[in-house]
């Protein structure tokens, strides 16, 4: 097989990329050898552990759900409708970006808590509280996580060729079916993408969560909160508790590699 | 009644950093202030954070002069490290329960909080808030299904605040420290449990003689244990 | 259908003006250099583009009136073949035929199966499973086509279906295209930059340029009466436009040329084929009424013959023999001198009622 | 003027979008109504508030130089070297992502720190060490940020057409010219993105930052520490300061509007 | 520089296999169908992509062995237009021109002054503070040419440099880069769709299909000896190949077509013009030799007469004059008799020593 003649990597490129390698991986090396390997398999297996490792994934997959059933509507209509006010819509996803995760509790408390605006008229109608549940975690991580999805998929449909659409017009598709049938399958790898970083993200929040959900095992303590929560009495479980959701991660990501890593840029 | 105060070795001047936990936010910075008036040629800084996270940092070598935790057994593991000399108890700390302004579910004391659809807040285990709220629930003998254990006390009454939850078992430091936003309700002291603060000098400080200083300070004088009562804290001993 | 559109869509350095009417089982050509607007009226009457002034209607519907009216492009009953083609890259074939049924209401089945037999119609029945990525340009170009036909729309864009593909697959589908729009009982519009299609499909050629229309005539008035020199290069023949009198055409630059029709006056253009005008090194002392220097700037075979283009007062192409080129020993740079008899220099009128050329 | 006839947008979606929305605006509008305004003055010339302000701006930014100068060649690296192990490295790269980062930084200063692997060696030859320094806080805020920096470089380098870079090299241009005169500037969309998200991410980190370096005022209190700080004597000053950190981050979006806000998702 | 290119490339579904020599000073067109490999070739010799067997070799000096051996696109030498011509879309023309110089080491100052310069030789100099994007087409290639051509190469390589230009575009464009490359030293190699380019340009015409070379000749050989379908088709002529023997080819298909030369012998093919093949409603009873029966797939107009596409055993395109066509009454689907003299079935041996058309 030929292969495309690619021009050597400048040394010096390569030399700054290894920096950065390093710079990631030093870490992620010092805590391999700070794990108590002795423990390992105990740790794991506890009550604790599994039910934050359940509840985590749990979370991270409803509230990426949540985020791609909301945010791929917004970023369609941020990257194509023309609408007035796009702009706007564009920073204001930025927001949960920008602000400390503890102060994004404290504002979806301020929202959805139950003596928040609008929390407080699903309490005095439907006897319904988002703290300290499971569908608080929910949304905490779909707050926080979110601008990642819409952020890569606006990307993505920014950078889909129009043309594609206007065929679907011109046989007759309505909007929706153009979206449903032209558009969607075609940010895919973009959205995928998103989900991706987004899933990550969730994965690993913990002060909205904490602020705003709680943190009660086996309801709203997810694997950053039973991290955190270790690292109060016993670093190194909190360290063989980040291990598992790294390696989780990676399997993951690996898992849907080729469909989801690969095109994740390209899109 | 006042303690005799030892004599220092020499006087202390210059600067020095205490790494003091979350809880002492309000009332170090005051007691400070008495410091430098005391010994004019200091200064002092502040490193807060959670007491773990500050045992962390001294372990790995961060450049402070004092350690300030909110508990015994983290300040256990700074000593066991050989980081710091030995620590002394300067305050103690007693729980209340906070309860929304109104006390909307009538929380009288800390048997009303085992009732149905009450919903409580307390500190996880792991942390010494949460340590002292098992025992006083243990003291008391009443069975409590929280809805949260939060990391740290603020959060209890962060919590509070918002009116999420209808009562939190706080430090008396804290409700006395955000005024009228909670409704403190009283647990009396043979009913209480008590909490212990302790202060001990770095090893590796590049000011042991000031750091030392305002370990004595904090623990000896007066004025220091003034302050202490005025937040809140009760005495040491 | 019948179209009526009269209408100007404006753009930030670009203004598009028309008034056209096209029939129902007519096809219309339209052809002009890169720019002219060609794809913009296209899109302007698919309604992929709103426009500016003025109106479109369908059959006496109003479909944009540039204010309040305006049906989108779903709502037209009509298929555009793209010029690059933009199949679905994530359907198979089929399913990219099957698209258009689908999104007007036909069940899934019977979509299928109508878009079965349009393959099997069109002979591609083979590449049903096939995606438009494994596709040669000349089986996109049928797939696009069977997709833009399948709803059996009453209009029928085409825009510049065959610049992709290579000689023998622009022969091929050049064939099947011809027979696929004679069948084609709607209104058809083809944007080709190629003399041959615009021929060989149109019943009517409109030129635009610039944005305006400078001719709209049947292929065979465009192939003999060319208006402007785009048309006469599209037709390999040299064009000269000015104001006849007595038998003299003179140019806006000066130049003045010998024609046989000495009745015509005012505003005129003619056209001299490359085999009239004749090369000579020496000033010729012949009978020829129009003798004029020049310099050749490009020497090309063509079919069994040579082109010269030469730069003179006014530029022509003369098409001569391998021998006489030898003979002549011209390369380029060479000074010349060029003939044309009076009798070879076509003239025409120029002023149409409608369709000025302002320039 | 005449506009493309875009196809209006199905009210399906836009009321998803509004929903998306209103889930992100909803908290900031409450976070608004608790804001101290009386005191908004007062608050926000604080010795204490301008220090964390200039530190935060100053960390963040010295932060996102670092995550670039690195990131682009990793991100290159990634991309385009075709060298074994790239899909590896890009695993590695989330990582970050992945971890609370209050774990980051205990394995910074498991890393770093003077009894780390790297710091020790740093410590015992050249007497510098990294936690509790401003530097520290660059390089905490560096490793938690450059993740982002990374996937959106990457994804330019990825969507660049390669026909550039084989142009240049027919016109003899070494790899590090071609790299310097035509790669970078053809991404600057992407980079200029990418920038702004690790300066976002970096301007709100908060973990990591305090475990490894500490919350010393002046030297290493960033806005999210000060706002921390804030929550435990009084919420509302916590929140003023959120405030005021969303409206610098919104004004320098908007300053960079257009230059890197609008490509930021076509590139 | 010469060039020596004898090598194999090798991608999933496709071989290219060359063996060629390419001498300073002369220029070369590539011509074949879509997908034949000439882009393959051109970037193998670029050092654009890696050889999978074989060298190349640049005056004696071996630049790819397909192992150890790669000399990267920098260090050849070369000039690349690529098809779309990949200007730099951030820099100014001038930049885009200078490019070259100061990647080789040009001082910024007396790279710009060489860049305007070679602006003015080019007749573009008005253009060098414009960006690529606000370039017409034309004007890109001029530009693209240039930056090739401003370090001075010692091998050109051009992909189809005239396919985007628009009719009147490209004979200007024509023109200019005939003259340019006259003035080329190097070794020069086009790759071209149009026929009219590569008689145009080329000293030599190399046929690429489906990865392998069929014929590499003078234009003129090519133009009267076409070895394969694609060339006859790229020509316009009818190409019929089988085997001679006592005036008669006898095609593989079993057709038997009589020719003129009686001494031919062996693989054989012959053209006959469009011009040279006659139309009949009803059998012809007149001299022609050859006779044979088809159906009529196509009619188009051409210059000033009408090709008809006849499938018949074997297949011809025939010219006759619009008055035959109406006297006809041809259309799509007529039956028809085909008629050519033996003399017009111009045949000639097709074995050639290295370049076997397998099929
Ligand atoms: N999206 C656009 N925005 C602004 N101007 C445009 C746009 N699309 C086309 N134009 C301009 O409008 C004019 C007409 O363009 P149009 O595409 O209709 O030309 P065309 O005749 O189809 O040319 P070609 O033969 O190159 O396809 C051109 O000057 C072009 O630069
Ligand atoms: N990057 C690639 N990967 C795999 N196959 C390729 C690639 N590029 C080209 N090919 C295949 O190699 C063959 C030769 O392609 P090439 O581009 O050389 O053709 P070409 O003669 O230039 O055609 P065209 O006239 O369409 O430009 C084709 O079959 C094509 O599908
Ligand atoms: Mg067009
Ligand atoms: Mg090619």
């Amino acid at each position: 097989m030929s292969s495309s003649a690619r021009p050597r990597a400048p040394w010096f490129l390569v030399v700054l990329a290894l920096l950065a390698l390093a710079l990631l991986i030093a870490p992620l090396v010092a805590l391999l050898t700070r794990a108590p390997w002795g423990s390992f398999a105990e740790i794991l297996t506890s009550p604790v552990a599994r039910d934050a490792l359940r509840l985590s994934v749990i979370t991270a997959t409803a509230a990426t759900a949540l985020a791609t059933v909301l945010g791929v509507p917004l970023a369609w209509l941020i990257a194509r409708s023309g609408l007035p006010g796009t702009g706007v819509a564009r920073s204001l996803v930025l927001v949960p970006l920008l602000i400390p995760p503890v102060v994004s509790g404290v504002a979806l408390l301020a929202a959805f808590g139950r003596r928040g605006a609008l929390g407080q008229f699903l309490y005095d109608h439907f006897g319904f509280q988002l703290p300290f549940t499971t569908a608080g975690v929910v949304l905490a991580e779909a707050f926080v996580a979110m601008p990642f999805l819409v952020i890569a998929v606006e990307g993505g449909f920014r950078s889909l060729n129009s043309q594609f659409e206007e065929a679907a017009a011109t046989l007759g598709a309505s909007s929706w079916t153009t979206f449903r049938r032209v558009t969607l399958p075609l940010v895919a790898p973009a959205l995928g993408a998103g989900m991706v970083l987004c899933w990550a993200r969730a994965l690993g929040e913990f002060g909205a969560t904490i602020t705003f959900a709680g943190n009660f095992p086996g309801v709203t303590q997810t694997m950053p909160l039973a991290v955190y929560q270790a690292l109060e009495s016993d670093p190194s479980v909190a360290i063989a508790l980040s291990l598992m959701l790294i390696a989780i991660c990676v399997v993951v990501l690996i898992a849907l590699r080729g469909r989801i890593i690969r095109p994740l840029a390209t899109a | 009644q006042a303690a005799p105060t030892p004599r220092p070795a020499s006087v202390p001047v210059g600067s020095i950093t205490v790494s003091a936990a979350a809880s002492l936010t309000d009332v170090l910075p005051v007691i400070a202030d008495a410091f430098v008036k005391k010994y004019p040629g200091t200064s002092v800084k502040f490193n807060f954070a959670g007491s773990s996270a500050l045992v962390q940092q001294i372990i790995a070598g961060a450049p402070v002069d004092v350690l300030a935790t909110a508990s015994e057994p983290t300040m256990r593991t700074a000593v066991t490290a050989g980081s710091v000399g030995a620590p002394l108890l300067f305050a103690r700390n007693s729980m209340a329960i906070a309860t929304p302004p109104g006390n909307p579910a009538k929380i009288a004391g800390p048997w009303s909080l085992s009732r149905d659809g009450v919903l409580v807040a307390q500190c996880v285990i792991a942390v010494p808030c949460g340590t002292a709220a098992r025992d006083l629930l243990a003291k008391n003998g009443v069975t409590v299904r929280p809805v949260t254990l939060e990391l740290d006390v603020r959060a209890v009454l962060a919590k509070v605040m918002a009116g999420e939850v209808d009562a939190g078992i706080v430090y008396v430091t804290d409700v006395r420290a955000v005024g009228s936003k909670v409704v403190s309700v009283a647990i009396p002291s043979e009913r209480n449990v008590m909490t212990s603060y302790p202060v001990a000098a770095v090893r590796d400080s590049a000011n042991p003689i000031a750091a030392q200083a305002f370990v004595n300070y904090l623990r000896y004088t007066p004025s220091a244990q003034g302050i202490l009562r005025a937040y809140g804290f009760a005495k040491p001993w | 259908m019948n179209v009526l559109a009269r209408f100007t869509l404006e753009r930030e350095a670009f203004t598009l003006r028309v008034d056209l009417a096209l029939r129902a089982g007519e096809v219309t050509a339209i052809v002009g250099p890169n720019g002219a607007g060609k794809t913009s009226l296209l899109r302007a009457l698919a309604g992929l583009e709103r426009i500016s002034a003025g109106e479109i209607r369908l059959d006496e519907r109003i479909v944009d009136d540039a204010r309040k009216v305006f049906v989108g492009p779903k709502d037209r009953s009509s298929g555009y073949v793209f010029q690059n083609y933009v199949l679905f890259p994530h359907l198979s074939v089929l399913e990219n035929v099957a698209f258009g049924l689908r999104s007007r209401g036909a069940k899934r089945r019977e979509a299928r199966q109508r878009a079965e037999r349009l393959l099997l119609r069109m002979g591609i029945a083979s590449l049903a499973a096939r995606r438009p990525s494994s596709l040669s340009g000349g089986q996109a170009q049928r797939v696009a086509l069977a997709r833009a036909l399948a709803s059996q729309p009453a209009l029928l864009f085409l825009d510049e279906p065959l610049s992709a593909a290579d000689a023998e697959t622009k022969n091929e589908l050049r064939a099947g295209l011809v027979e696929r729009l004679a069948e084609f009982q709607g209104c058809c519009v083809v944007v080709t930059h190629d003399p041959i299609d615009a021929m060989l499909f149109a019943d009517r050629v409109i030129v635009l340029e610039d944005g305006q229309v400078v001719q709209d005539d049947s292929p065979a008035g465009i192939a003999s009466h060319p208006h402007t020199n785009y048309v006469a290069a599209l037709l390999s023949v040299n064009l000269i436009r000015g104001s006849a009198s007595n038998g003299v055409l003179v140019q806006q630059e000066g130049a003045v040329m010998h024609i046989a029709d000495h009745s015509l006056d005012g505003p005129a253009a003619a056209v001299i084929r490359p085999e009239a005008v004749a090369i000579h090194r020496e000033q010729p002392q012949g009978s020829a009424r129009n003798v004029w220097r020049g310099v050749v700037t490009l020497i090309q075979p063509w079919e069994e013959q040579i082109r010269v283009h030469v730069q003179a007062e006014p530029p022509m192409i003369a098409t001569i023999t391998a021998d006489a080129l030898a003979e002549l020993a011209l390369v380029p740079g060479s000074d010349v001198w060029l003939s044309a008899k009076a009798v070879d220099v076509r003239a025409y009128p120029l002023a149409l009622p409608s369709v000025g050329v302002q320039e």
